[in-house]
């Protein structure tokens, strides 16, 4: 099926298209404070266990992926690739392709549901030095360092949209999602957000 | 008393004079910036002022006393005092769609080219012709209008109230647009300081120290509370000076927040708290990105409340005159804005406390002409400092009215021997003591103790992490406010593990706080105001007790004390202490009012911040949005979805033709839907179909992999929840669909199945909603179409994929998809579902694969057109007041299994045999339009609610039929096929008679959907 | 408000739905009877004090929660997830 | 003294001082036939309708504070008879009618302003339930319009229709809604019911009800054990608490409804208005107030106070529709304690313990029912059978299905 897809002539069109501009917005002035990439075709699955399987399941990704299970309010990604958890005995599986989860169903299988979310998310990457001011607008958790680290997620939602959050690094940058049809509303609001600091959009904006 | 010299602004004396009319600045001090002089007007006149100036201090700079009306007499008003605490010095702030109404000049900061005007009077505010009221007054008592305007009946409504609501409001709302934007933040911190006063800072410093997160929120633009006003010192500098020093420190510190210009205004649950910054208030307009105020919502650990407290007024004749002032506004006005409130002042105080002015006067070049304390023993030290400059000392005497128009003349005074005279003077600062601002701790439902020592409310048990420190715990001494904040900062800091060093206590200059207060004075000259802005005097509470309304909350309702844009800051203790007096009870034995939030008046747009107009929700975009916008497609607003609702193309002009020409196209050649907007929740696991079995009330036992089945979802209460398809993908793994608008409801309503009601079942639930693009592909050519668009190898013919069957497929060279055949529209039909991000592609790959058989893409209205002439029961029908019987699915529900609302299903009233039930109408005349909403009557009956038979849900007009249909609820209705009924539909002017019939109006027999 | 959830940590309330009093127990089976369920689905002591509750984490991890609160003061007590204490619930039933 | 023109003119040169209290501070007796625990308003205008329609004037109202500290000083004083289910609708109009004659009835201004009640819908589905609605009360002979985005926007032209989220299509209008000042209802019927020798007794709390042989004796209160024969129930928000005091459970939850009003200014708003797309509904009071409130908070609660979510999402609704509300200033949040019903309709019955009556489950609808909530209580209570008018209140219904779900949101309280 996978090799199938590489033939395709259908275009994926990425859930920013048409809404984000690549460039710097807001204010001018200055360097941009905060800056947002955008993610595109990276693979999601939701990872569910099944009852009484989470020590198995927890193996098998170690033993086959390299990955660790993250506890409640944990993301173990290293790259572009790991884990975040998002509900009890749920996880969010992120990999840089859509097709690098291909063997994940099949490996947990009888330990794990496995469901493929790669087109249900749009992912941004949020960092700069007014990263989490601007954040702060919607978020209603709290980012500061004592209390939200690299390795950290939450699902919270943001200016009234479902988000998933996690933190990549100290900079600090988040990788933040939410549901794909909301993609052009979230992006109106992180743009009021965020244009008092001056941003800058990196990153595709889809065909 | 030690004399401190305020730092002095660096260009205080020659380098620019005083602006053109500023007669009553001093020529010196102040915390004004007179190297940068703004323009202003006020009621159209253009004045100076400098930077640093309020409103009310220019306006005071440059001899403008009048400032407003009062509100039901039209009395003249000026400024009482310098703080948040303002009833009078309203006014309306800028113009046009910027205008503010109400904007309290006191805390109003100035700016170049600020425009206020004067409000609630006509024409002038010097000649205001409903200043006639004051003659009414003896008529206008509280409550008078209880009593009369009650005949005749119908006069009420178009003669006195409009003539009453013109005469009250006070300013004019602009009622444009507001053209700012709000922001909103969220914060959290360990320890949350209110108030940047001297308590405020000394809590902030000392939790700040220890390296804890603290946030400082002052609603000044300037920190330090009463050091700025008053001439303090503290370790042998300027009460400012060391406040300076203090915010320095704290914006040195990485862990400490300072938020000014910002208000704390509410308290609420678990540590919550809203406060708003006026971001640009400030500002002509706000700056490029900036928006105009934030809302803070605030999550603190603990919280130090070091609010302050609000000076008391005297309650005597005439004490609403412009020109008297509360003493510690006389001060800050002096010391703070180098501004004299007047030239001859005279002083009414009950303490020590008001002989701070006499000092503060004479150093800033006023003259003092009289002090009047109304105790009768006064210290000598006092008195001889008084005198030293010129004052007249009048011990154990009261104020008992005023002179003077506009402004005040003089005042009377009556000696302790009773004999009275006139005293000529333009301000009279009183000084009665300070009521600590109680509120933010009382709205957590917690009420204030009197406090026998300082004679006032203070806070009484607060909740656990809260504390009140300083004035606003009645400490009210300069040493008491730095103490108690130190220690409540230190202590917060400690219980949340962090170490927090004591500091040496600070010298601060002698100070007497020794006060008796004078509730109100034996016998005032005229009217004693107690609530200035609402106009409620003394000789109104008096009339309250008389009536009955002793009650402190029938007291305020009655005569409207406390209930003004003050919120009765200066008022409501005064109000309680006459009630007290009158019923002759102690004041804590009347009550005390409950403080409500927001503490000062915050503005809805700040609430609101980002969502309104089109962003008050957010928006759904179905993943075919792109293509239909190209196409021009007209959309609907489905709960937060977008939806193309039809498509039209040129040549049509109406959207009904359009629609006709959507659904005739899908029912003769072929159709494209967007259905991404149902909700889909994939559910997997050991237990998956027993789940489903509890959850949905027809049975599911019997569904075979690769088939889908209609399910249909009670509530425990017996009624219709949702309807939807489940498809078996594998022996544990399912794929439910829900309807648009229930979609998370369902999802939700799962979830408490399987974690409350069964949680012993092992299953895996999640949605995937997002995942799938969803198109339903409708018509005879549906399979031709799909032929071109799924990959080759699947075979999707009648016999190997018949009716309800199901299947993993690919599409588009490779991707994979899902394939269900089912049939909203009664058409051969399927629903193809591909990753969103194909969406796009697939819509066009399908147009493109259609167009050779006359493809149309259709929206919601062709949709609905068509399930109405199916009579598949949708929203309309699916109300939640319809039973599964009633909407013609009783036939479906499993008799053998237990499940969510079988046993609530079968109460009497639900299984009456003579409840509506769900059948077709149409019109006895086909040329007549049918409307939903329309109530069923028997022909010829007159319409009465005992006549009602049932109601019209859903209708349309049917291409394939060439007339309106409908389908409806009626009683008996399936047993009444063919009988005649009014549908009767006054609230639009029809009434029509209509035919009862199968709801199925096309393919009854299912010969379309089973080729 | 704020409410502790057992798997997030302490969220706003907007993040949460409520149901209701979470010290009834649905009757279930064939067996239930009709006056059994009309009580659960409509009778509520509606305490003033301490009130075992269900919310719902909706805008988060979507777990049902019972939460311990005070409906006098809002004060919340404990927070437990709702799958956990009904398992308890229904091996205290079965023993 | 009777209330008129001339009373209050001849006050004003006697420098007001022949008012008298405007109801007696009653003691408590030892014995009343009807004893009314809740001096709310319906409670007042319960007591008020047994003098007046059947004679029976031994009657105590207790209440725990002072008369009218309970929902009837905390509502958005809305009036209106727009409900669309055969249970509701001759019941709240006759609470209309009442409301229309109500002033000369008891000689007491309550301000009762039928200046409209409007509802926005912005999606056909809306429109066609608003018709459904508005033809019902036709039928039943009430006044109601379906007025199209033309004939709001000549209403209220200062609404947004053009950068809407959800765009206003239209709305259904009753003229003879309104608005009522809501104190001056509660001390109107407290006064004319003690005219009538009615005594009401202010702070006392009931704290027990006796019984004796599955029958009501009496009630315990903070003021001494009193004999009553018949005792009737009118304290919504603490239904549930007095009702336990006979170990009955009731389909009703306590939560809390905040309201809201704004700084006075000028005149902005002359209808009520409700928005169909969010939580927001708004008047303006006749001193200039903006009053203004939204959805319940939704949980179980019995503090008067809420929280900042719900404000936040009134706000926003009141932003969205109305976007010139944005410089002016909320003054005042309050929140007050409903009897929210299982299905979102009240309660006027028996109870199964003789001589004990209850008036409850008003949800957040218990202001516009004042006059007709007294009216047919007092029926109940003197003549032991339910008025024709609020027939369908019955306890049972629940039980038998016969349930009245203006909204079809099911055995949810905080949903209605």
């Amino acid at each position: 099926m996978s090799e199938g897809m590489t033939t395709s002539a259908w275009r994926p069109r990425s859930a920013w298209a048409g809404v984000a501009r690549a460039g710097r917005h807001g204010r001018l002035q200055g360097e941009a404070g905060v800056r947002l990439t955008l993610g595109d075709g990276m693979g999601l699955a939701t990872l569910i266990a099944a009852d009484g399987q989470e020590t198995a399941l927890r193996q098998i990704l170690t033993d086959r992926f390299g990955w660790s299970l993250p506890e409640p309010g944990g993301a173990n990604v290293v790259g572009e690739r790991g884990l975040v958890w998002s509900a009890p005995g749920q996880w969010l599986a992120i990999a840089e392709t859509r097709h690098a989860l291909d063997g994940l169903a099949e490996a947990v299988r009888g330990l794990a549901a496995v469901t493929d979310q790669s087109d249900a998310r749009a992912l941004v990457r949020v960092s700069g030095p007014c990263a989490r001011m601007a954040l702060s607008k919607g978020l209603t958790i709290d980012l500061h360092p004592s209390a939200f680290r690299t390795g950290q997620s939450a699902v919270t939602s943001i200016a009234h949209i479902g988000a998933q959050i996690w933190q990549r690094n100290e900079a600090p940058a988040y990788d933040l999602t939410v549901a794909r049809s909301f993609a052009d509303s979230f992006w109106s609001w992180l743009d009021h957000a965020a244009a008092e600091f001056g941003y800058e959009v990196v990153g595709t904006s889809g065909h | 008393m030690t004399t401190i010299t305020l730092r002095r602004s660096e260009a205080g004396t020659a380098a620019v004079s005083p602006g053109r009319n500023q007669a009553f600045r001093t020529a010196t001090g102040g915390l004004i910036n007179r190297q940068r002089p703004l323009d202003f007007s006020f009621d159209g006149v253009r004045h100076l002022g400098f930077e640093g100036d309020t409103l009310a201090s220019a306006l005071l700079a440059n001899g403008v006393r009048l400032v407003g009306r009062s509100f039901k007499y039209h009395r003249p008003r000026g400024i009482l005092s310098a703080g948040s605490e303002e009833p009078n010095a309203i006014v309306e702030l800028r113009t046009g769609a910027r205008r503010e109404p109400n904007t309290r000049a006191t805390v109003a900061e100035l700016y170049d080219g600020l425009e206020a005007q004067s409000q609630n009077r006509w024409p002038s505010l010097k000649y205001d012709a409903l200043a006639v009221n004051a003659f009414a007054a003896p008529v206008f008592a509280a409550g008078f209008y209880y009593k009369t305007f009650m005949w005749p009946a119908a006069f009420w409504e178009k003669f006195y109230e409009p003539m009453i609501r013109r005469a009250a409001g006070l300013g004019r709302a602009a009622n444009a647009p507001d053209p700012d934007t709000y922001d909103k933040a969220h914060a959290f911190c360990d320890v949350l300081v209110i108030g940047g006063g001297p308590a405020g800072l000394s809590a902030a410093l000392a939790a700040g120290r220890s390296g804890a997160r603290v946030i400082l929120v002052d609603e000044d633009h300037q920190l330090g509370g009463r050091l700025l006003s008053e001439r303090r010192e503290i370790d042998f500098r300027s009460g400012a000076d060391w406040a300076q020093e203090a915010v320095a420190e704290l914006e040195s510190m990485s862990e400490v927040r300072i938020l000014s210009r910002t208000t704390l205004f509410g308290v609420y649950d678990h540590g919550a708290y809203g406060a708003v910054e006026r971001v640009s208030d400030h500002l002509a307009v706000p700056s490029a990105h900036a928006p105009r105020q934030r809302l803070w919502r605030i999550t603190a650990k603990h919280a130090v409340l070091a609010a302050g407290a609000i000076e008391r007024p005297h309650i005597f004749g005439g004490n609403d005159r412009p020109g008297v002032m509360l003493a510690g506004a006389v001060r800050a006005y002096l010391n703070r804005f180098g501004v004299l409130p007047g030239r001859r002042v005279a002083i009414f105080t009950s303490g020590d406390d008001g002989w701070r002015t006499v000092a503060d006067v004479a150093a800033a070049g006023g003259q003092v002409v009289a002090v009047i304390d109304s105790r009768s023993s006064v210290s000598p030290n006092l008195r001889r400092e008084a005198e030293a400059v010129g004052a007249r000392v009048i011990a154990g005497g009261y104020v008992s009215g005023t002179k003077g128009h506009l402004a005040l003349k003089a005042i009377d005074v009556v000696d302790t021997y009773g004999s009275s005279e006139t005293i000529a003077c333009d301000c009279l600062a009183m000084a009665n003591g300070w009521n600590p601002i109680v509120h933010l701790d009382s709205h957590l439902s917690r009420r204030p103790v009197w406090n026998e020592v300082i004679q006032a409310f203070v806070p009484g048990a607060l909740p656990s992490g809260m504390a009140a420190v300083g004035a606003s715990a009645g400490r009210l001494t300069l040493a008491e406010c730095l103490k108690t904040g130190a220690q409540a900062g230190a202590e917060a800091a400690l219980a949340l593990g962090f170490a927090a060093a004591a500091r040496d206590t600070l010298k601060t200059d002698p100070e007497g706080i020794a006060h008796t207060p004078l509730w109100r004075v034996a016998k005032p000259k005229g009217k004693a105001f107690v609530d200035f802005q609402n106009d409620v005097a003394a000789s109104d509470v008096e009339l309250a007790h008389r009536e009955g309304f002793r009650a402190i909350e029938h007291l305020k309702r009655y005569t409207t004390l406390g209930m003004a844009t003050d919120q009765g800051k200066t008022s409501n203790l005064a109000g309680l202490s006459i009630m007290a007096e009158l019923t002759g009870q102690a004041i804590p034995s009347v009550g005390t009012t409950v403080f409500r939030p927001p503490f000062t008046p915050v503005a809805i747009g700040a609430f609101a911040g980002h969502h309104r107009g089109k962003e008050f929700r957010a928006t759904r975009h179905v993943p075919s949005h792109a293509w239909c916008e190209e196409q021009g497609a007209v959309f609907v607003e489905t709960g937060l979805w977008l939806r193309p609702a039809y498509f039209p193309v040129a040549g049509e002009n109406d959207w009904m033709q359009t629609v006709n020409r959507e659904v005739n196209t899908v029912r003769s050649k072929v159709g494209v839907c967007d259905v991404t907007t149902l909700g889909k929740i994939d559910i997997q696991g050991r237990d998956a179909l027993a789940l489903i079995e509890r959850a949905c009330a027809n049975p599911f036992g019997t569904l075979a992999v690769g088939k889908a089945r209609y399910a249909v979802l009670l509530r425990e209460d017996g009624f219709v929840m949702d309807d939807g398809t489940i498809a078996r993908m594998s022996d544990t793994h399912f794929v439910m669909t829900a309807s648009t608008a229930n979609a998370a409801k369902v999802m939700q309503h799962l979830e408490f199945c399987h974690q409350w009601l069964w949680p012993d079942l092992d299953v895996q639930m999640v949605s995937i909603s997002e995942q799938w693009a969803q198109y339903a592909v409708a018509g005879p050519h549906a399979r031709d179409t799909l032929r071109d668009v799924i990959d080759p190898g699947f075979d999707i013919g009648n016999e190997a994929f018949p009716f309800l069957a199901c299947a993993d497929v690919t599409v588009g060279g490779g991707i994979p998809a899902r394939l269900f055949r089912i049939s909203f529209s009664g058409e051969l039909a399927y629903e193809l579902a591909v990753p969103a991000a194909y969406g796009d592609a697939a819509w066009r790959a399908i147009m493109q694969a259609g167009s050779q058989y006359g493809i149309t893409a259709y929206g919601s209205e062709a949709l609905s057109v068509m399930r109405i002439e199916k009579g598949h029961a949708a929203g309309a029908e699916i109300n939640g007041q319809t039973t599964a019987r009633d909407i013609g699915l009783g036939g479906m529900l499993a008799k053998k299994k237990d499940y969510v609302g079988r046993l609530l299903k079968e109460r009497p009233a639900l299984t009456d045999p003579d409840r509506p039930i769900l059948v077709g109408f149409h019109p006895v005349d086909p040329a007549q339009r049918l409307r939903a909403g329309a109530r069923f009557l028997a022909v010829g009956a007159s319409p009465s609610l005992e006549a009602d038979e049932g109601y019209m849900t859903s209708v349309a007009y049917s291409p394939s039929l060439g007339h309106w249909i409908g389908i409806g609820l009626i009683r008996r209705g399936p047993k009444r096929h063919g009988e005649r009924v009014r549908a009767y539909d006054p609230v639009r002017s029809a009434d029509i008679e209509v035919e009862i019939c199968s709801p199925v109006f096309v393919d009854p027999k299912e010969e379309k959907l089973r080729v | 408000m704020r409410i502790r959830c057992s798997h997030c940590g302490e969220r706003d309330n907007g993040e949460f739905s409520y149901l209701g009093d979470a010290t009834l127990a649905r009757p279930d089976g064939m067996e239930a009877d009709a006056a059994a369920m009309y009580d659960y689905v409509y009778l509520r002591d509606n305490l003033a004090g301490e009130h075992r509750e269900l919310w719902y984490h909706g805008a988060g991890c979507r777990a049902w929660l019972v939460v311990t609160r005070d409906t006098r003061t809002h004060t919340i007590s404990d927070v437990s997830p709702a799958r956990d204490v009904a398992r308890t619930r229904r091996t205290g039933e079965a023993a | 003294m009777r209330y008129s023109v001339f009373s209050v003119l001849g006050q004003a040169l006697r420098g007001q001082r022949d008012w008298k209290p405007q109801w007696r501070d009653a003691a408590p007796r030892t014995e009343y036939d009807v004893v009314i625990v809740g001096g709310g308003g319906h409670g007042v205008a319960t007591a008020y309708y047994l003098a007046k329609e059947h004679g029976i004037t031994n009657v105590a109202v207790l209440e725990k504070s002072h008369i009218g500290s309970g929902n009837v000083g905390r509502n958005t004083t809305i009036v209106r008879s727009n409900y669309g289910l055969p249970g509701n609708i001759p019941f709240y109009e006759q609470s209309m009618k009442l409301w229309e004659s109500l002033e000369q009835d008891i000689n007491y201004n309550a301000m009762v302003s039928q200046r409209g009640v409007l509802n926005l819908y912005h999606s056909d589905g809306q429109r066609d339930a608003y018709a459904r609605r508005g033809n019902a009360m036709r039928m039943a002979g009430i006044d109601a319009e379906l007025l199209d985005r033309d004939g709001v926007r000549a209403m209220v032209p200062f609404i947004d229709f053009d950068n809407a989220r959800f765009p206003v299509k239209g709305g259904l209008l009753q003229r003879r809604g309104g608005t009522v000042r809501h104190d001056a209802v509660a001390w109107g019927y407290a006064r004319a019911a003690d005219q009538r020798g009615v005594d009401i007794v202010q702070n006392c709390a009931v704290t027990g009800i006796r019984r004796d042989n599955g029958r009501v004796v009496g009630v315990e209160t903070s003021r001494g054990f009193i004999r009553a024969k018949k005792v009737a129930l009118s304290v919504a928000g603490s239904t549930s608490l007095l009702a336990s005091m006979v170990d009955m459970r009731l389909p009703i939850e306590s939560h809390v409804l905040q309201a809201f009003v704004s700084e006075g200014v000028k005149p902005l708003i002359d209808t009520v208005m409700t928005f169909g797309a969010g939580h927001f509904y708004v008047s303006q009071s006749d001193k200039g107030g903006l009053v203004f409130g939204g959805d319940i908070d939704g949980y179980n609660s019995y503090a008067q106070r809420g929280n900042l979510a719900t404000i936040e999402d009134v706000m926003e609704g009141g932003m969205a529709l109305w976007p010139g509300l944005g410089r002016l200033r909320l003054l005042r949040h309050w929140g007050g304690i409903m009897d929210m019903s299982m299905d979102g309709s009240p309660i006027i019955d028996r109870t199964g313990i003789d001589g004990l009556y209850l008036n409850a489950g008003w949800c957040y609808g218990g202001f516009k029912a004042t006059p007709a909530a007294g009216f047919c209580f007092a029926h109940l209570i003197a003549r032991d059978a339910p008025h024709a008018d609020a027939a369908a209140y019955r306890l049972d219904r629940f039980a038998t299905g016969h349930l009245i779900d203006e909204k079809g949101m099911g055995a949810q309280p905080n949903l209605h």
